[in-house]
């Protein structure tokens, strides 16, 4: 079921300790920062987050890091000349890491969406990445066995909901959104704006309603 | 000394001395417009992060080259200045860039399914290591004490029909990047086809390593700091 | 006599007599009825071609369904008629149908990975059998001289949260649809989670087949129609 | 490259005999039927065929597989009350016919244009159609291996191009259209309207130009 939430801090309010959180964004472009500091607000811990990177500066993903609420990175590049807060605790061994090839990363989070139980990609074939996983050679290339990156709740942000739940984007903002609404149990979405049903056209929906489960404004 | 006299002067010295083409190596601007320059019309190219991210500054629009960036855009245009700069608008490097006419968004995994699914013409990126077959080394040092970051590099280096690397030749220590086998951990295997550096323009492959051209050495000169074997690249080695 | 009627009685029915909610087979519009008013308010469903089709014409909009139709569309509407019809608006069994507010059109690998992915609440499959631990088998008669053709069958099967089967309970000849183990080739397993019936409502899965409601028959007397084993449901069991 | 071409007859010339093509389409809705006459015309023969059907009536697939000029289907649900021409070719023996959920068929059209070696789904597991096909529980569900279906060309229809060969579609015709476009070495579209380079708001894209490389514009 779909729900419009006043705020932050409600939308996020089901979040227990331990879930696995997926948040959309590349970089600043897409990261739905408003929930996220709702999600440090309310208290939850023992996380493993699932997004590109690791945080920056002192904001966001990188405050959640340094409040030691995250157990677990999944992400592609963590090392940014502004991820101090991931960098001390990853020295200080206090996070796991899963390092993942970023295209890998997009291919697991759309397959959870999809019911895909695991695929081969050439993507890390022969690295340190594949190290201890299967690989066959299809299609004349060596290639990786790679499994589904399910999560219990997704935190994305796009620019405009409708009534039923449909979502676009804005720009590259895009990123990561669509799939891990997919791939999330529940998809938690900030939106710029709110319109009624009717009020996008069907044929430029990027992420339908059937995806999301709330939906909050964030001025 | 413009890559275009350069590369005026390198086809008459080609024909002169063989695949001399410059008098004195090739910074990373003419380096660059180098490569722009043997970019066929109507490609679709991904630049990498850093040094490959100059080639951009000398493509022309005759070329008609549709540039990709892996975080979901077709048709990217140059860094925004000023009133330009959207924060929702940016490359793989973070940078804040302009759309041109005709572009395209998409998601993450429509992206990297572009670059995987081998539509890409050419994708350029920066190299710690070359070896003579091709494998790449560009995402990790592989020092203990380094937090690993990996980004695109994997996808970048699998998924484009060529990958051209840019680089120096030399560590600064002085050692060859172009090497037997890849001491750093590797990208990709066999990957890349062409590798431009400042000294001298190599064809990678199955076959080994050709010399397309020289920038102030001789292939004779150039074999010497290069621990592979050489050999002077076909007319039509290009 | 309406379902509406029917169902108020079969609550009353069911304290009075267990399980017996109507005193008559239930005919196919109502069979539809019943399905329609079970599915849940907000659910996103997908209806089978043929006989499923008709629980749209039962859909109350405050139940608020969503529809979706695997060639790539959620949002469905009624059957076009008339000016609406629209060549490249069309559903699953190619009936051309209508647009509601709030639709979405996407390509058909996007339209499955709804499916596979989990997403649906509810899809309603008509079926040649079911088996006590609801396999289905509803694609194929397996005759030798017939050409198989499958379309979204297994998708559909596999896909949804809840799969729901409309169908008469016996054949032409009087032979229980409901098996012990399929004879007709499966469409998926152990997928099915309740079966409607002209005689009959059923829940199926890993614990067997129990009966929620009866229409027209005693459980005793439908248990004589029918080779496994059959228990009245729990209260609760709807 | 991208071409303009002017007639269908010179967007289907270069098809050779023994060529995969895939032709969008479910039913009758994106179905390319001009392409489809010009591939009737143009000769090739030998072909395998990839289409969610078999043809209906006396048109478009239909055609090309009375005058045999289809070694092989690849299709869902070739049999239909109007598919009397793949019918009688194949109760004689004269096509080959591979069943695909169609689930599976979408899937692994999605997984050549990906770059994706092969994937398991659930779809099919335990049936008739996943007879001889690898399976493994993943995710707790027996889940069969599928490969990408790759073609030498895909003949599809949309509705408007822009001069850089992006591509948008028209409600449900939109189907096959994007996927095929991807999985083949070369797309041919043909479209309803060409509007100029910049005429196609960019967050509305659904086929980049880079997966098209002739558009025939059919009045």
């Amino acid at each position: 079921m779909l729900n419009f939430l006043d705020t932050v801090g409600e939308a996020v309010a089901g979040i227990k300790d331990g879930s696995t959180v997926m948040i959309g964004g590349f970089g600043n472009a897409g990261q739905p920062f408003e929930l996220i500091d709702a999600l440090l607000d309310g208290g939850a811990t023992g996380l493993t987050v699932v997004n590109n990177n690791a945080g920056q500066g002192d904001q966001g993903l990188a405050l959640l890091i340094k409040e030691g609420r995250v157990r677990k990175m999944i992400c592609s590049f963590p090392r940014q000349s502004d991820s101090w807060h991931f960098d001390e605790k990853y020295r200080a061994g206090q996070i796991e890491l899963e390092l993942v090839p970023q295209g890998n990363l997009a291919e697991r989070i759309r397959a959870a969406g999809a019911g895909i139980g695991g695929f081969f990609t050439p993507t890390g074939y022969g690295t340190m990445l594949a190290e201890g996983k299967e690989t066959r050679i299809l299609d004349g290339r060596g290639q990786v066995f790679e499994t589904p990156i399910h999560a219990d709740v997704a935190l994305i942000k796009a620019l405009t909901a409708d009534g039923t739940g449909n979502l676009v984007y804005r720009k590259t903002a895009r990123n990561f959104g669509p799939i891990m609404a997919a791939a999330a149990k529940h998809t938690i979405a900030q939106v710029s704006e709110i319109v009624p049903t009717g009020g996008l056209d069907p044929e430029n929906i990027v992420t339908p309603g059937i995806y999301v489960n709330s939906i909050v404004k964030v001025a | 000394m413009s890559i275009e006299s350069n590369s005026q002067t390198g086809t008459q010295a080609g024909i002169r001395t063989g695949i001399q083409s410059s008098d004195t190596p090739l910074g990373r601007d003419d380096l660059a417009r180098l490569v722009a320059r043997d970019i066929k019309p109507g490609s679709f190219v991904n630049l990498g992060i850093g040094q490959p991210t100059l080639v951009s500054n000398y493509l022309e629009p005759e070329q008609n080259i549709t540039l990709h960036t892996e975080n979901g855009m077709l048709g990217m245009g140059p860094v925004a200045t000023g009133g330009q700069i959207d924060g929702d608008l940016i490359n793989a490097g973070k940078i804040p860039v302009t759309e041109l006419p005709g572009a395209s968004y998409f998601h993450h995994a429509d992206s990297f399914a572009i670059m995987r699914g081998g539509h890409l013409d050419i994708c350029v990126l920066g190299a710690f290591q070359v070896s003579a077959t091709g494998d790449l080394a560009n995402w990790h040092t592989g020092a203990p004490d380094a937090i690993p970051a990996v980004g695109g590099a994997m996808d970048l280096a699998t998924g484009a029909k060529d990958v051209f690397v840019m680089m120096t030749l030399l560590t600064r220590d002085g050692a060859s990047k172009i090497v037997e086998a890849c001491t750093y951990p590797i990208t990709g295997i066999g990957c890349v086809t062409r590798v431009y550096t400042d000294k001298a323009v190599f064809l990678t492959g199955p076959d080994g390593v050709q010399v397309r051209e020289t920038f102030g050495c001789t292939l004779e000169e150039l074999q010497d700091m290069v621990p592979v074997p050489l050999k002077a690249a076909s007319a039509d080695g290009s």
